[in-house]
């Protein structure tokens, strides 16, 4: 079948859901049944719109955009799912997105990327805003808006010295042409830079703190889960397989080094919960970019399948916690777990496994991590990785035992049965690939030599 | 030269994001910061003395036209800086509705 | 033939087990936790003494590997058994906790990590069992007084298992190999790295300097069982990993002539007597009777340190008695201090007084685990303290044996103490209905003790199985005869001066009974100087106890101010992000990306 | 086995013999020490009669600890002395004289008399306990590092093979004369003279330890302090000066040194529990260390 079913469902139901309201919640519903029934049958490949072969859109299908394809929509389903009450208002708008993240992930084209990066955005500001802060909402559009236009006009410069926007062209293109390191790196930076804005990278992330300081569970969830997921997806495959960061590189595994020493430090001087968790995420897609830029696919991807399950647990139960005490000071939370211990369980599985301890899926993470990173020879930067995750670890146990436990009068909130089921069941899943991964690990290890074949084949043309 | 011109609108829009802090100033802004981008696109794509891309009877050389992908993408680029400007000025209604002021200094810490 | 895999699955699953049964009836649950550790315990010592223990991993996928050795033996059957005894109060505790099926979990998934890092062929399986280890029994503190050592004891922990880590990774980016004996191939500044990073995760866990800090406040605030369990148990995993890089790795540099060994090695030493002497410092002004065990504890972590960094075949048969001797000891002194918190509900030694009138068996354990404690015959703790002395004499290691001979006639003042103030003194009113240990608890107490008083007396067992655990490191053997262990300056026999001390007293008991019968009054009927005192409050000598000579140096240790101003820093740097670049001002990112762009184009018009 | 029996037997008679011996030395010192003072001094065996009246006498009791605690002060101190060799042949058990054994099961006496004092419950015992515990802390470790100088030196631990050393290679005293030095002045802290008798100072804290006993409580526990003064002084006399090859030379060193440091303490006052601490860690640690360096490590 045609991934571009993935794009084009969205769209068309969301047109529909403009038409009558009434059906647009049971019709965000279907397309996301969709969605995930054809991520789960789709086959691999090269698909061009309209027949234009390389002078048109591609859409790539690989084992790459699969795993980012069925992490991101069955998670999104699930978002959907769980937060059913606050859906509502939002149906179209999460359509659009789903659009767009779906395309983001599959598109093979520079400025369809672009197209993608834009109708994600736009959704996200209009999902943020139902946090009723529509000063923060703001930030997020005009940083949006001069990323993406960043990004706009770091690829034209690209165009304009390769003349293609196929990103499996860019590559060879550039060495045929041998065009210099210098010249590229200009276009490049910007294109960083833009998308840098959307992942969250340190300085070009004042919006985060805004946005998801307020956020519930589905806005939150999407921004920090879904949605970054996506993007570092992107990010990674043009890390991979179309940047050339030459001189450049420095300032990038500065930035990134930066991201995520400052968001654990800044998570660690929290008193929020909410502020916590945001601060991790920061810290956590600097991490993920870090090692798409050094090249570790397979450990980066790992981390994004780790990272969007246990944000999607902590950021839910947090939202519901939220939303049920009126609160997100850790201090007046104090026990709260004592009263939810199904829901307490889940999220202590979710932030162990985000501190990578052994039996949760994020140490099988964190030990592919280092061992990719020292079979690079990178000292510096590991010893850096393990100094920032036992900040993390420490803010995280602090976090968990003043949940657990109380000093005073504890609050109470209620979950819903399927939120509860829905984070055991991913909870459950964080342990069980934290001792058996192998397949996981399979299906993961093709992924490298597939981004390249792309390449080599300069897209089967 | 219509380069140059694009470049300094950029740095004009970029400047005004710097140093306004009117939400209708900031729009204006990233206004003028896109236009310096789209014009920018456009200038890519110019060929000194090309011809319109498109295919006549004549037997002119493909290398002559102006490169027509850029007009294409810019088209779509002014689109996409429509609906971010008018998204912009939606959520500045709401600020105002909110705070009863443009002038982000005047809401107070949120 | 048992397999090493099948005790630790089987464990977890006791583990999973134990949770289970106790949602509903915790006290179930706690006895489980005594089946289960009676049963590790018994099968490692069982198959492990008859060399039947069998390291095929089947079930447990991927990089798991075990191998079975003598050193990993030893320590195994050590922790298993200092977990069976202390499993026996779990029954009684089991009701004061938040979570109790949560403790009985994590109680036996603890112990199942500590088999398996016994255990571990590769170091991936070390750490995996390492970290195992830490979480679980971090989550037991909590259960206790406070929360907040929980924190500790994860950063101090994760410190150490985290510097064990980078030293894996590192040895594995060099020798392409995860295996124990890659570590034993590196050499130059490489191996300096890895020793010195190994050696601060056998620190950190230790509870050596300047890691020392998490000890009292994790001992002092955990439940009762948690803590004895951390200071028999827990913390030899410092001790093993100290011996692993201490012994395995030899980075070529300075020798000292003066003390026959290398650098690096005497300033383990020196380290170590650093712990002696700011534990024993600090032990001694502790009012909490767990806390000033915690420091004692640290202090001994201290000897175990110093005898491991000599080196040679009497130190280290010193460090493997010690680590045997310290935790039935320590374990004793925890469990009866656990005694006497669980029927008084107090463990400060300026409230408590006379508890021997209430609890003398309990009294009688402490005595004993004490004077082991103490070094003094004719219990376990004396054995190993004279060889670590034989060592440092032979080693002539000077500034060492100052803080040794310190570190032990302090551990005298600082054991006497709650001695003194808690068991003994006057008979408080307060504590009139105050009964001895139940039926349970007695079982651990009385066996800690036998076992502690048999390899004071009998110590051939305990050499003849470090002789064999010191020759896979490819030491000599420590020379025995019937009686005595052949030091490096003369023989000691512990049976002799057992019966030799063992003659006097029963020569002066039949003097003293042959002589005329005493007249049995009360406490409260001594001299006062001509006072009358009627209240048991004002005759009892127990706050500040050695308040002389604690006048003597400063109350905090200067380390923990360090790492106050470390944890201070973090939050300020982390402050200083917040305000810095998570501003909600859209210019302060237009402002960096500006300046990041100026400065990538001025970089490259020069 | 039959050895070991004739051995305890020997070692039995040894720690009578020590008895004996420091009773009447002590009651001929206070005897010297009245004379200094102008007074004529009780009898000789003045001493022996204290302590056979104390022994005889009904007394009270304080409970089962006070009692027991006494029964493993005197056996502790007892088993210690039986190790303890006389002359370099007379020695109960050869080959097992280590220099540690006395240290640390001096201690079980110690602790056995410190658990029956606390027992009492009187505060002023427990006072003078702590006081005790902290000075030994205070003169235990420059003597300590003395010996071990002594020990690596001559190449054993065993009292006798040091004698032997010394009478091959001349005295520890000579050799090694600051070490000499500060061994005396931890002597003097073992024995409680003054100015180390912080932790009895009768007219302070009422005898410290002591304070609650009478009758043969009493009697043993001054049996105890006799053996464990010989204890003391004979291993001041095996490590520094020589030993002794017959019993009259034994005895003549003995009473020298016990005589020395009674006069000594007749001269001073008393220092506090502190100062004593702060007077070892001074100057007698530095030294002691500084001389095992110059000789050791040389």
């Amino acid at each position: 079948m045609n991934p571009v079913l993935l794009i084009a469902i969205p769209l068309l139901f969301a047109f529909l859901s403009i038409m009558n309201k009434k059906f647009a919640r049971p019709l965000l519903l279907v397309a996301l049944l969709l969605d995930v029934y054809l991520v789960f049958t789709i086959s691999k490949g090269l698909y061009s719109i309209g027949g234009f072969s390389q002078y048109g859109i591609n859409l790539l299908v690989d084992q790459y955009s699969l795993i980012g394809l069925m992490v991101v929509n069955v998670v999104f389903f699930l978002t959907v799912v769980t937060n059913c009450k606050e859906v509502k208002r939002l149906s179209t708008v999460l359509l659009v997105a789903l659009a767009g993240v779906n395309g983001l992930l599959l598109t093979n084209d520079l400025f369809n990327l672009f197209v993608f990066l834009e109708i994600v955005g736009i959704s996200a500001y209009l999902i943020t805003s139902g946090n009723k802060r529509p000063l923060a909402t703001f930030n997020y559009l005009v940083q949006g808006t001069v990323g993406s236009g960043l990004y706009l006009l770091g690829l034209i410069l690209l165009y304009s010295m390769t003349g293609t926007l196929n990103m499996a062209l860019i590559l060879p293109t550039i060495v045929d042409k041998a065009i210099p390191l210098s010249n590229l790196a200009l276009p490049f930076m910007l294109m960083f830079i833009g998308l840098g804005v959307e992942a969250k990278l340190l300085p070009f992330n004042s919006w985060v703190k805004g946005v998801l300081q307020n956020a519930n569970a589905l806005t939150s969830v999407l921004i920090a889960g879904v949605f970054a997921t996506t993007i570092a997806l992107t990010f990674g495959r043009l890390l991979s397989t179309v940047f050339v960061l030459g001189s450049i590189s420095n300032i990038v595994l500065v930035i990134l080094a930066v991201t995520m020493l400052a968001g654990e430090v800044a998570a660690f001087a929290s008193k929020r919960i909410r502020e916590v968790l945001l601060f991790s995420a920061i810290a956590q897609s600097g991490l993920i970019i870090l090692l798409f830029a050094n090249g570790l696919v397979i450990p980066a991807i790992m981390l994004i399948i780790a990272n969007i399950v246990s944000k999607y647990i902590l950021f839910t139960i947090t939202g519901k916690m939220v939303d049920g005490t009126k609160t997100d000071e850790i201090e007046s939370l104090q026990g709260v777990f004592s009263k939810n211990k199904l829901v307490g369980f889940a999220f202590t599985v979710a932030s162990l496994s985000v501190i990578g301890l052994p039996l949760f899926f994020g140490f099988i993470v964190k030990l592919n991590i280092l061992t990719s990173l020292f079979s690079q020879y990178q000292l510096f930067l590991s010893a850096l990785i393990l100094v920032v995750s036992l900040i993390e670890g420490t803010y995280f146990v602090k976090l968990l035992i003043k949940l657990w436990y109380s000093v005073g009068e504890v609050k109470t909130f209620k979950v819903d049965a399927l939120v509860k089921v829905v984070t055991l069941i991913f909870a459950l899943g964080l342990i069980v690939f934290g001792v058996y991964t192998k397949p996981l690990t399979d299906s993961l290890m093709t992924v490298p030599e597939e981004m390249m074949e792309a390449i080599a084949e300069r897209g089967n043309f | 030269m219509i380069q140059y011109a694009s470049i300094i609108l950029i740095m004009l829009g970029l400047y005004g994001l710097l140093t306004n802090r009117n939400v209708i100033k900031i729009i204006i802004s990233l206004n003028v910061f896109e236009i310096g981008l789209n014009l920018f696109i456009i200038s890519v794509g110019y060929v000194d003395g090309g011809l319109a891309p498109i295919l006549t009877g004549n037997s002119t050389s493909v290398l002559s036209f102006v490169d027509p992908l850029p007009h294409a993408l810019v088209l779509t680029s002014i689109v996409i800086g429509v609906g971010t400007t008018a998204l912009g000025l939606a959520f500045a209604k709401k600020i105002y509705a909110k705070y009863g002021t443009y002038e982000i200094d005047e809401m107070g810490v949120e | 033939m048992f397999s090493i895999e099948l005790v630790v699955l089987s464990t977890l699953l006791a583990g999973v087990l134990a949770y289970i049964v106790s949602i509903k009836l915790p006290k179930l649950g706690s006895y489980l936790t005594i089946l289960a550790s009676l049963a590790v315990f018994s099968v490692l010592a069982y198959f492990g003494f008859n060399n039947n223990l069998d390291a095929e991993v089947n079930l447990i996928p991927q990089f798991v590997l075990f191998k079975t050795s003598m050193f990993g033996l030893y320590f195994a059957i050590i922790v298993s058994f200092i977990f069976f005894m202390v499993s026996f109060f779990n029954p009684y505790f089991i009701k004061d906790y938040k979570y109790p099926a949560a403790y009985n979990l994590f109680y036996l998934m603890a112990l199942a990590g500590t088999i398996g890092v016994f255990f571990a062929s590769n170091f991936i399986t070390l750490f995996i069992f390492f970290e195992i280890v830490v979480w679980t029994s971090m989550f037991l503190i909590p259960l206790g007084k406070k929360r907040k050592p929980t924190v500790t004891y994860f950063v101090f922990s994760t410190v150490g298992s985290f510097a064990m880590l980078y030293a894996v990774m590192f040895t594995f980016s060099i020798t392409g190999s995860f295996d124990l004996a890659a570590i034993s191939v590196l050499s130059g500044k490489s191996a300096l790295l890895v020793y010195i990073l190994l050696a601060v995760a056998g620190f950190a866990k230790l509870g050596a300097y300047p890691f020392y800090v998490w000890l009292p406040k994790v001992l002092g605030k955990s439940p009762d069982p948690v803590s004895a369990v951390f200071s028999g148990g827990i913390e030899k995993l410092g001790a093993f990993i100290a011996f692993m890089a201490i012994l395995r790795i030899s980075p070529a540099s300075i020798y000292l002539e003066a003390v026959g060994m290398y650098l690096q090695n005497y300033v383990i030493a020196i380290f170590g007597a650093i712990t002696i002497v700011v534990g024993t410092l600090q032990a001694i002004r502790q009012d909490d009777a767990k806390k000033l065990l915690a420091y004692s504890s640290a202090s001994n972590g201290g000897y175990i340190l110093v005898a491991i960094a000599m080196s040679s075949s009497i130190s280290l048969t010193g460090a493997m008695y010690h680590i045997l001797a310290h935790a039935l000891a320590s374990t004793a002194a925890f469990l009866a201090i656990a005694v006497v918190h669980y029927r008084t509900k107090t463990t400060k030694i300026s409230e408590l007084g006379g508890m021997i009138h209430h609890m003398p068996l309990t009294y009688m354990v402490y005595l004993m685990a004490i004077i082991s404690m103490a070094g003094i015959p004719p219990m376990g703790g004396f054995i190993s303290k004279w060889l670590i002395f034989q060592a440092v004499i032979n080693k002539q290691m000077i500034i060492v044996a100052v803080a040794t001979f310190f570190g032990s006639i302090g551990s005298f003042l600082y054991v006497f103490r709650p001695l003194a103030a808690l068991f003994l003194g006057q008979k408080l009113p307060k504590y009139k209905g105050v009964k001895e240990a139940p039926f349970l608890m007695m079982i651990p107490l009385i066996i800690l003790t036998l076992g502690s008083f048999y390899i004071g007396v009998i110590p051939n067992q305990v050499i003849d199985f470090s002789n064999k655990v010191i020759a896979e490191f490819g030491f000599g053997p420590l020379l025995m005869n019937e009686f005595g262990i052949q030091g490096a300056n003369g023989t000691l026999s512990a049976p002799i001066i057992a019966s030799v001390f063992g003659l006097g007293v029963v020569v002066i008991a039949i003097i003293f009974f042959i002589l005329p019968k005493s007249r049995k009054v009360g406490l409260m009927d001594t001299y006062t100087s001509g006072e009358f005192i009627y209240t048991e409050e004002l005759l009892h000598y127990s706050a500040d106890f050695y308040a002389p000579f604690e006048r003597l140096y400063p109350a905090k240790p200067l380390i923990s101010k360090v790492y106050a101003m470390i944890k201070e820093k973090v939050n300020e740097l982390g402050r200083f992000f917040k305000y810095w670049f998570f501003t909600n001002k859209p210019e302060v990112t237009v402002l960096w990306i500006v300046l990041i762009l100026t400065l990538l184009v001025w970089g490259d018009i020069l | 086995m039959s050895v070991i029996l004739m051995s305890m037997l020997i070692g039995l008679g040894v720690a009578l013999f020590g008895f004996t011996l420091q009773t009447t030395i002590g009651g001929i010192n206070r005897k010297v020490v009245g004379r200094m003072q102008k007074r004529y001094g009780p009898k000789w065996y003045q001493e022996f009669l204290d302590i056979f009246k104390a022994l005889s006498k009904r007394a009270i009791s304080h409970g089962w600890i006070y009692d027991f605690g006494v029964i493993m002060a005197v056996g502790g101190i007892t088993a210690t002395a039986m190790f303890m060799p006389i002359t370099d042949s007379l020695v109960a058990f050869a080959g097992y004289d280590n220099f540690f054994i006395f240290v640390y099961l001096l201690a079980v006496g110690m602790l056995g008399m410190a658990m029956s004092a606390s027992g009492s419950g009187n505060p002023l015992a427990s006072i003078g306990v702590m006081r005790a515990l902290t000075q030994m802390l205070a003169y235990e470790v420059p003597f300590m590092v003395v010996v071990i100088t002594i020990i690596k030196v001559s190449g054993t631990s065993s009292l006798t093979g040091i004698m032997e050393f010394q009478q091959a290679n001349g005295w520890f005293a000579l050799s090694l004369p600051i070490g000499f030095g500060v061994a005396f002045l931890s002597l003097l802290g073992m024995l409680g003279k003054k100015p180390f008798e912080t932790y009895i100072a009768p007219s302070e804290i009422a005898s410290g330890p002591m304070v609650e006993y009478g009758g043969k409580q009493l009697g043993l526990l001054f049996v105890m302090h006799e053996i464990a003064t010989f204890i003391e002084v004979s291993l001041f006399v095996h490590l520094f000066l020589g030993g002794a090859s017959n019993i009259i030379e034994f005895l003549a060193k003995y009473f020298i040194v016990y005589t020395v440091a009674n006069l000594i303490s007749n001269l001073n006052g008393r220092f506090k529990i502190d100062q004593v601490v702060v007077f070892f860690y001074k100057w007698p640690l530095a030294l002691a260390v500084l001389q095992a360096i110059w000789v050791l490590w040389r």
